[in-house]
């Protein structure tokens, strides 16, 4: 399996992110594996549409659910050098929501230049 | 008044299992009695023995397990839906029972509410 | 007496919402809860059809659920009632057939 | 448990389906409930609305998936005395359907009759 | 080099359908698996956009998916190929990306 | 070509393990070859090895196992998705190997095209 491995590849990945969180348990799981991504030194990009927007919307408190809130650790992104974040503003709109409304900081784009950047990709991971 | 739950999904992939959790609590606080929960689908799933979440969530197995210990509740697993998804008497978690699907028509004439939680 | 009917999907992904809009009776209750409540938030596109459905039928959505998705209590669609598990199983116990739209 | 049983309870159970076969399992696993429902003397009511008419679609053939066919079950449900089925005339029209189409038969009604069939129930299940 | 884009779900339930010909670029494939096939078919009301989106996008729909669920191939859209498991892994060999749309 | 396999759904509930075998086994038959399926999310539960489907039906866990033999296709589950879900060393099928979530990271790396399976 090592033959073809060469130790410079650096592959542009986009883990796309269309469901919001707690309702099922993607969100989480996919975050579990921008992480471990960030070993691999990639090109990584995170694209957050439809309703995986909802997934930093500020404010979330799981407390009465019992479930863990897992939203603050969008923000400890940064620190892995993980901050190609791309939200999609027809998305952001249809939803009544701005950018003000978001935990993190992230580039909002159209849904014309999302298509653009995913056509730009290697490897796209979805759930 | 006596409530039957229906539980469609399985722990963890989807919220159904923590809402019907939550919803029998609720139910049961307020002086109800839930006469069976039962599982169907991927519902059978929550009455795995193996499964060790993370410290810093909540267990959903457990919940159910000491919800039945607390207030003797009925957990009743389809033995048609975990055959097919490999929960069997060999890997079923203590609390759960193993039955037929006419448990939960039972449960549907007997208690006065069915409710439905999946995905 | 009235049908509950429960909805856990989002009207932006899945058409559940729709269909139980479509089918509730006057008098009866609908349920938001999961990832449903984000229907319930005032400025969004599905929110309009709330309102009018709001005028034959009641409708509620589930606090724990808003406030674990970071939504403002004080921005949902007016003429939907906040309740907790509790007025949940009120709701279920009031009701002579619940109906979760899956 | 067995106190407040009633021999002679009847009740309106409806199954309802809004899911097509064969992508998801729910299709056949409501009909093994159905069939067991038969044992009770219930009033049966099944209701396909949605993609759930794709249930009972003539000329389903899986050999080349390797799974089970199971739409012939539903042409056996007249033997287990289950023959209020009703199919909802809207989701039919909007997927380019018509009765003809259909396996098993039905009552077509409208969207309103089944508001109104769905409010006469005491027991709905769905998956 | 394009990207073959795959949806499994009916769009009369779920928006990904609509979502992923949002995103395709013009030359780009989408191919129609799982219960998504129900929208390959002429007549229903999704199959317009279908056919509009033809115009630009290489549109394929999976044939053993179709069969198992008893659609008739001679009703699909215009525009539309049916194609076996092995037409499958032929374009996505051919495509530089694969995205499915979940 | 070398295709990785992303496979986010477990077996029977949903028809995405189903359609990710049938893509692998055209793959191989047209003389490509398969670097790796990752199980992940509820996908981890295809390698429950309690699974005992109908004899009329397909046996999902038992057509990966056989691809897995024929033609030494690496079959890897998460070893996090699998804890919460209870597939574990204890419960997991042959033919199956549980590791970590890197080994995904890498097979989008190493193989020429990744695709995914899921709900």
């Amino acid at each position: 399996m090592e033959d073809d491995f060469e130790a410079g590849t650096v592959k542009k990945f986009m883990f796309v992110n269309r469901k919001p969180p707690y309702g099922t348990v993607y969100a989480l799981e996919v975050l579990e594996m921008v992480l471990i991504s960030a070993a691999f030194d990639q090109d990584v990009h995170i694209a957050f549409l439809d309703d995986g927007i909802y997934q930093i919307k500020k404010g979330q408190d799981t407390k009465d659910l019992g479930m863990k809130n897992f939203s603050p650790t969008y923000r400890a992104l940064e620190g892995y050098d993980i901050e190609k974040l791309f939200v999609e503003r027809e998305c952001l709109e249809e939803r009544g929501l701005s950018e003000d409304d978001l935990l993190v900081p992230v580039e909002v784009i159209s849904r014309a230049e999302m298509g653009k950047l995913m056509a730009e990709m290697d490897v796209v991971l979805t759930a | 008044m006596k409530f039957g739950i229906l539980v469609n999904e399985g722990p963890y992939n989807h919220q159904a299992s923590d809402s019907a959790y939550r919803f029998a609590k609720a139910a049961i606080d307020k002086g109800h009695e839930i006469f069976r929960v039962f599982f169907y689908y991927d519902g059978v799933l929550n009455a795995t023995a193996h499964s060790e979440p993370p410290s810093d969530d909540r267990n959903v197995i457990k919940n159910w397990q000491k919800l039945a210990a607390d207030h003797k509740v009925d957990l009743v697993v389809c033995v048609a839906a975990g055959l097919r998804r490999g929960i069997v008497e060999a890997s079923l978690a203590p609390g759960f029972r193993i039955s037929g699907l006419g448990q939960l028509i039972e449960a549907g004439i007997q208690a006065d509410r069915m409710i439905t939680f999946g995905d | 007496m009235s049908t509950l009917h429960t909805v856990n999907k989002s009207p932006f992904e899945r058409s559940n919402l729709q269909a139980c809009l479509g089918h509730a009776q006057n008098g009866d209750s609908v349920l938001l809860i999961e990832d449903a409540v984000f229907a319930a938030i005032a400025g969004n596109t599905f929110a309009p059809k709330l309102a009018d459905a709001a005028q034959d039928i009641k409708l509620f959505v589930l606090g724990p659920d808003l406030k674990a998705r970071g939504m403002d209590p004080a921005k949902v669609v007016d003429g939907v009632n906040i309740i907790d598990y509790e007025g949940f199983v009120d709701l279920a116990a009031a009701s002579s057939t619940i109906h979760s739209w899956l």
